[in-house]
């Protein structure tokens, strides 16, 4: 494999609220085929983080590059268009629309032609073929037709992935996926993240400590805001900083 | 059925044809009423209309021998629905004679659409100058007043009085801005002049910053067009500020008519000019007042003389084409010819068919608008710009 | 303008915005607080002029009270319509969406309207003020200025540091305030929150209620009367900020200023005057002055 | 395919019967239709803003005065202007001023849309009742209706009664093509997740100002309409009471679905003429707004989706089940669509501090 190639690299990110600083100086690269895992407490600043590369917020200061372009100054919906796709905790997906409608509707960010006012939406090839397949990919390809709204919890989380996978992204940001998960969907949704690895670069924040350390190829660990320790799986489970700032003092 | 398919039916009844009238003697002359029923308007809609009625039970039902059927709508004040309401009266219900109304922007409305169908048309309150100016018409009579009318009268009056600096208060719309320009008219040719006009945004009622700009002006009076609830508040806000003993207040007979019960004691000795007053002593006025009080059980006002006299003009006109509303030019030339021994006093009408009137000083005395003299004798409109 | 007058209506326009957050008091509860778009505020300060007007001689025979009396007797009448409408109308459409509350509101107005025109007709009326707050104090060489203007602000003080108070000092406030905030989280912690918003409701019609009774003799009981203050009263509680006392009661004064000088000023212009400040304000800062606090 | 088949019926039907409504009625009928299809329009324009992007504007009849202001300032007193820029003037003249609105609007969200919204409006509506520019508080006449060519004069009602009939028709499916498209998709997806639209990429600002825009010039034709069938404009044209009025129209049809808004204007309308007859209701239709407002009031009780709801209402009380479960169709809307502005929403906490 060629040198890794980096699609999405942050440099000194930082975010000051007022006097309190959620995210301070922190850097990561988001390499192909990889996934990086975010782990922290509660308020360590990863969804901060998250919401600073994705564009909903503006850093204090410090560098985002997404494909080798700085695009600090983009907005979100720009940043999504150059191949940047991102889920959230709580779901935001279209709870009246159909599964199928979720993801045609996410495909159709690609292709928008809005001024084609005369044409149905289900007649655009791109965007219904785009839906299907990234449907298929999270495991919903039975569930097209059902209303979003009625899906169970595990179920929304797929969708969430596959309205993801459906604007073909190159850099995934998923947060807490697995949260709210029984073990059966976490197996199937840690299969898919495994899939999902080979054409993309995943930045995964994260509670559940073994599906990271099972998932992951690099770990980040912050605590109020910074970054304590980066490294593989290994050198994270055995570093000082991280035990005595997860496990407590003298262990 | 669902909630809209009985709204369909119901309005398929009102929408249909009117029943046609059965005809044994000559046939009746349907009137139609569009006067406000709802809204700040509506006890000036409900006494104009017991005043029409009233000369019609006067006259036994019938004018010029054909009985009177009343079909009423009611306008809202609400000049974007003045056309329907109209066209549901003359294509509807085909009525013979238009009456109505009290606002001046359904006023227009309604002399448009009497303009382009020839309708009858008697407007018995609206005061837009323009009913009688650019839209006068042979088929359009008021029996009311011009806003110019009252205002040019309290010009007269105050200019005689030998007031020099003079400031002017009304809301920012039509009447009030005619009543003013009338106003100044007569008083600048009597020698005064109008040191400041002064107008806050339609309806508003927060009048203290401008009775601050008064007291600061120092005028030797106040000349002021304000009407209903508008009227009530001026008044009282006017005593409260301490302005009613230092500088007199005049204006427009509607400041304190309809309102003195409201306004208390702060509205005694106010001087307005209107073409009515409580205590005329008109035997003409004192059989009115009587006969309105044992049909209503309430004193009649200004508005009930204009709905009173309203009848009165059809009357004659009817009269004179016996009955026969077709003849739309010998109808115009009896009313015009004509002198309506109105409660008012006798009044003739002008060539844009404004009532030529006298009127009168009242003062405020006792809750009632007591006569004081004659302001101006004979007042015509000038119906500028009515071409016809 | 010279100083002297310059004060009198730097008073006017103080007097005017503390008038207007006295009329929008009850909006700021409803409509603020609990987030129910509340059309039917003018009807409610019209009810009360009325009260105001036909309670008088009612309250007079029966145990001879005057203007005060009146006034007690028609807080209680308004606390009961506020927790009877709030029973009938209101309690199913706190999970339905907000248009649902303009519709149902709207049809308040209209029957509201007609109700008072069937009970008690369409004639215009005045309400005397009491007699001790009858007079009024000489006020620069020409003016005098009504006490009863005074007892106005003077109400209107200690109602905003009432509600102020309530809301951000005791128990049912902080209940109050997250009800409105996250209503089922409330209900899962075992709050009667249905009593809650009852309380509230009933709270904010009976403010405009009283509103209505104590300016009804500055103001006069005319029919509309509701319709003039129902737009300037969203305007007051949206620049203060949604859900903020204090932001309604700036609102109000900055409104007051705006409006004074503007009509003495700017004549011309003066009805677009408190629009422009509005939007400007909204577009400077799109969540209103202040953030609910 | 049942529920798109039973919406096509219905729409068609609709159209039909208003196409042979003018053959059964006397003349005032006609005007009535007229004026309930204007009203029909102008709902049309608000229920792109507020039933399918989710953007509630209360200051709509500001582009439909501007619209009618429009038709008579630009028309000259003695020759008849021709409808074909006539139009186009005054649907451009609306859509100028959303343009200029919506730019700066959309920045707000929630109910601070709402009365930002407002404040534009009451700014138009003071402009032209207190300067000369719009004829004051009296209005101003349209002389002369105009015409086009030598085949259609809007002087003739049932020149103008076909005229708006065509004009309805027009909007109605122009929105309907519009809701199916990308950009319709769009707008629905702004509406119910505004949040998840912006992270797939779509720029929702320029979306929300092109309906923006394309709805003021709705109304603006709307504003046209009306002013030619009644040869009048008066400030009032502009006033809330009129914005509030169309939105209620839009409410009680039922959201999200333009059949609502077109059953909401015929609904609102008829309910009035029902309650204002005398034939019905006698001395009582005086008070006629009594029972306007209880039907009202009643319709919020009984309807939660508005009246296009009622088919569905009834057949989920017969079948007893959510009928959402299997076989929803990708509606257009799907249930009444959450318009629900957040007013205590999470980025306005509510701690009275």
């Amino acid at each position: 494999m060629s040198s890794p190639e980096v699609l999405l690299h942050g440099r000194d990110i930082t975010r000051r609220w007022g006097g309190l600083v959620a995210v301070n100086k922190v850097s990561l690269a988001l390499v192909r085929g990889r996934v990086h895992a975010v782990i922290g407490t509660n308020g360590a600043g990863k969804s901060t983080l998250i919401n600073i590369l994705s564009g909903e917020i503006e850093p204090s200061d410090g560098q985002v590059a997404l494909l080798g372009e700085d695009v600090t100054r983009w907005s979100q919906p720009r940043r999504a268009r150059a191949g940047l796709g991102r889920s959230y905790q709580r779901n935001t997906i279209y709870p009246s629309f159909t599964v199928f409608e979720n993801c045609r509707l996410a495909a159709q960010a690609r292709t928008p032609q809005p001024w084609v006012w005369w044409r149905s939406a289900q007649r655009c090839e791109a965007s219904t073929a785009a839906a299907r397949a990234a449907a298929e990919r999270a495991g919903l390809s039975a569930l097209l037709d059902r209303e979003a709204g009625l899906l169970s919890h595990g179920q929304k989380r797929q969708l969430e992935i596959a309205m993801c996978l459906a604007t073909a992204p190159q850099v995934l940001l998923l947060d807490e996926p697995l949260a709210g998960m029984g073990a059966e969907e976490t197996e199937r949704m840690l299969a898919l993240l495994a899939e999902l690895k080979h054409g993309h670069a995943i930045l995964l924040v994260e509670h559940d400590m073994d599906a990271v350390f099972r998932i992951a190829d690099e770990i980040t660990v912050m605590v109020n805001g910074a970054v304590i320790a980066s490294g593989t799986p290994d050198a994270v489970r055995n570093s000082s900083e991280v035990r005595a700032a997860y496990l407590g003092e003298g262990h | 059925m669902t909630l809209f398919r009985t709204t369909l039916v119901a309005a398929a009844i009102a929408g249909g044809a009117a029943s046609p009238a059965l005809a044994q003697t000559a046939p009746k002359l349907k009137v139609g009423l569009m006067l406000p029923a709802t809204g700040t308007f509506a006890a000036l809609g409900t006494a104009i209309e017991q005043g029409f009625r009233l000369y019609v039970a006067e006259q036994g039902g019938k004018l010029a021998g054909r009985e009177i059927e009343f079909v009423k709508v009611d306008d809202e004040s609400d000049p974007s629905k003045a056309t329907d309401n109209v066209n549901k009266l003359i294509k509807r219900d085909n009525v013979d004679v238009l009456v109505g109304t009290v606002h001046s922007g359904v006023a227009m409305a309604m002399a448009k659409v009497a303009k382009e169908t020839g309708t009858l048309l008697i407007v018995p309150n609206a005061g837009a100058d323009a009913v009688t100016g650019p839209m006068c018409a042979p088929n359009i009579f008021r029996s009311s007043f011009s806003n110019w009318q009252p205002g040019y009268a309290m010009g007269e009056v105050m200019a005689k009085k030998g007031y020099k600096r003079v400031v002017t208060i009304t809301w920012k719309y039509a009447a009030g801005d005619e009543s003013v320009r009338g106003f100044k008219e007569a008083f600048e040719k009597g020698g005064g002049t109008v040191a400041k006009e002064l107008s806050l945004p339609f309806p508003n009622v927060e009048f203290q910053a401008l009775l601050t700009e008064i007291a600061a002006a120092k005028p030797d009076a106040v000349y002021t067009f304000f009407a209903g609830g508008g009227a009530v508040k001026f008044v009282k806000d006017y005593a409260a500020a301490g302005l009613k003993k230092s500088i007199p207040l005049y204006g427009a007979g509607f400041l304190t008519d309809g309102t003195l019960e409201a306004q208390g004691a702060d509205a005694d000795g106010l001087f307005t000019t209107l073409h009515y007053a409580d205590s005329l002593g008109l035997p003409r006025d004192n059989a009115f007042r009587l006969a309105y009080a044992k049909s209503y059980k309430l004193q009649p006002d200004v508005y009930a003389v204009q709905g009173y006299d309203a009848a009165q003009m059809l009357a004659t006109g009817l009269g004179a084409v016996k009955g026969d509303l077709s003849k739309k030019a010998e109808f115009a030339a009896a009313v015009e010819k004509a002198r309506i021994d109105s409660p008012r006093g006798a009044f003739t009408i002008s060539k844009s068919h404004n009532p030529v009137q006298d009127i009168y000083l009242r003062q405020v005395t006792g809750k009632e608008n007591k006569l004081v003299g004659v302001a101006s004798k004979s007042l015509a409109d000038p119906g500028r710009g009515c071409r016809s | 303008m010279d100083l002297a007058t310059f004060l009198i209506q730097c008073l006017n326009a103080l007097q005017y915005g503390l008038l207007l957050f006295l009329v929008a008091s009850g909006l700021t509860l409803i409509f603020g607080i609990m987030g129910v778009i509340n059309l039917a505020h003018g009807s409610f300060y019209m009810i009360g002029a009325y009260m105001a007007y036909a309670l008088a001689p009612i309250v007079g025979s029966t145990f001879g009270g005057g203007f005060f009396a009146t006034l007690g007797v028609g807080v209680v009448l308004a606390v009961l319509l506020g927790y009877v409408l709030e029973w009938a109308f209101f309690s199913f459409l706190y999970q339905r969406e907000h248009l649902q509350q303009v519709l149902m509101t709207y049809g308040l107005i209209l029957v509201f309207e007609e109700l008072r025109s069937l009970l008690l007709g369409d004639d215009v009326h005045g309400v005397k003020p009491p007699d001790i707050l009858a007079g009024t104090l000489p006020l620069g060489e020409m003016m005098t200025y009504p006490v009863y203007r005074l007892f106005i602000s003077g109400v209107c003080l200690l109602l905003a540091l009432g509600m102020y108070l309530v809301f951000t000092r005791t128990r049912l406030g902080m209940m109050i305030r997250a009800g409105s905030a996250n209503r089922e989280m409330v209900q899962s912690l075992g709050i009667d929150i249905k009593f809650l918003y009852r309380v509230v409701f009933a709270a904010g019609v009976a403010v405009a209620v009283v509103a209505g009774m104590v300016a009804a003799p500055v103001a006069s009981v005319y029919p509309g009367m509701g319709n003039t203050v129902l737009i300037i009263c969203f305007v007051v509680v949206v620049i203060g900020g949604i859900g903020s006392i204090r932001g309604a009661l700036l609102a109000s004064l900055v409104i007051g200023v705006v409006d004074t000088f503007g009509t003495v000023l700017l004549p011309q212009a003066a009805g677009v005057l408190v629009y422009v400040l509005m939007a400007l304000i909204l577009l400077w800062k799109p969540d209103g002055l202040f953030k609910a606090g | 395919m049942a529920m798109e088949r039973s919406k096509f019926l219905f729409t068609t039907v609709a159209f039909a019967a208003l196409a042979l409504y003018p053959f059964a009625a006397g003349s005032f009928g006609i005007d009535l239709v007229t004026k309930i299809m204007v009203y029909a329009v102008f709902a049309l324009s608000l229920e792109l803003l507020v039933g399918t992007t989710g953007l509630v504007c209360f200051g709509q009849a500001a582009f439909f005065g501007i619209g009618a202001y429009a038709t008579v300032l630009l028309s000259s007193p003695t020759d008849a202007p021709s409808l074909a820029w006539l139009l186009p003037a005054c649907v451009l003249a609306a859509a100028a001023y959303a343009l200029f609105v919506g730019a700066l609007t959309l920045r707000t969200k929630g109910v601070y849309f709402i009365m930002v919204t407002l404040a534009f409006a009451q700014m138009a509506y003071y402009v032209v009742h207190d300067t000369p520019l719009g004829g004051g508080t009296d209005g101003i006449y349209l002389t002369v209706k105009p015409v086009l060519g030598g085949l259609l004069d809007l002087d003739k009602p049932l020149a103008l009664y076909g005229f708006t009939l065509g004009a309805l028709v027009a909007v109605f499916g122009f929105l309907a093509l519009l809701g199916r498209s990308r950009f319709g998709r769009a707008l629905a997806g702004i509406r119910v997740n505004e949040q998840r639209m912006r992270a797939t990429g779509f720029s929702t600002y320029p979306y929300k100002l092109a309906a923006f825009v394309i709805s003021g010039g709705i109304a603006g034709l709307a504003g046209f309409l009306f002013a030619v069938k009644d040869g009048f404009v008066n400030p009032e044209l502009m006033s809330w009471h009129l914005s509030g009025a169309v939105l209620i129209m839009i409410i009680l049809g039922g959201l999200g679905h333009l059949r609502g808004a077109l059953i909401g204007a015929f609904a609102f309308a008829l309910l009035q003429e029902l309650f204002k007859s005398e034939a019905i209701f006698g001395d009582f239709a005086k008070h006629w707004q009594l029972g306007l407002g209880l039907t009202i009031i009643a319709s919020v009780a009984l309807l939660p989706r508005g009246i296009v709801g009622v088919p569905r209402q009834w057949r989920e009380r017969l079948v007893g089940r959510r009928i959402a479960t299997t076989e929803v169709r990708h509606e257009l809307a799907g249930p009444p669509p959450r318009v629900n502005f957040r007013v205590r929403s999470a980025e306005v906490p509510n701690e009275l501090a």
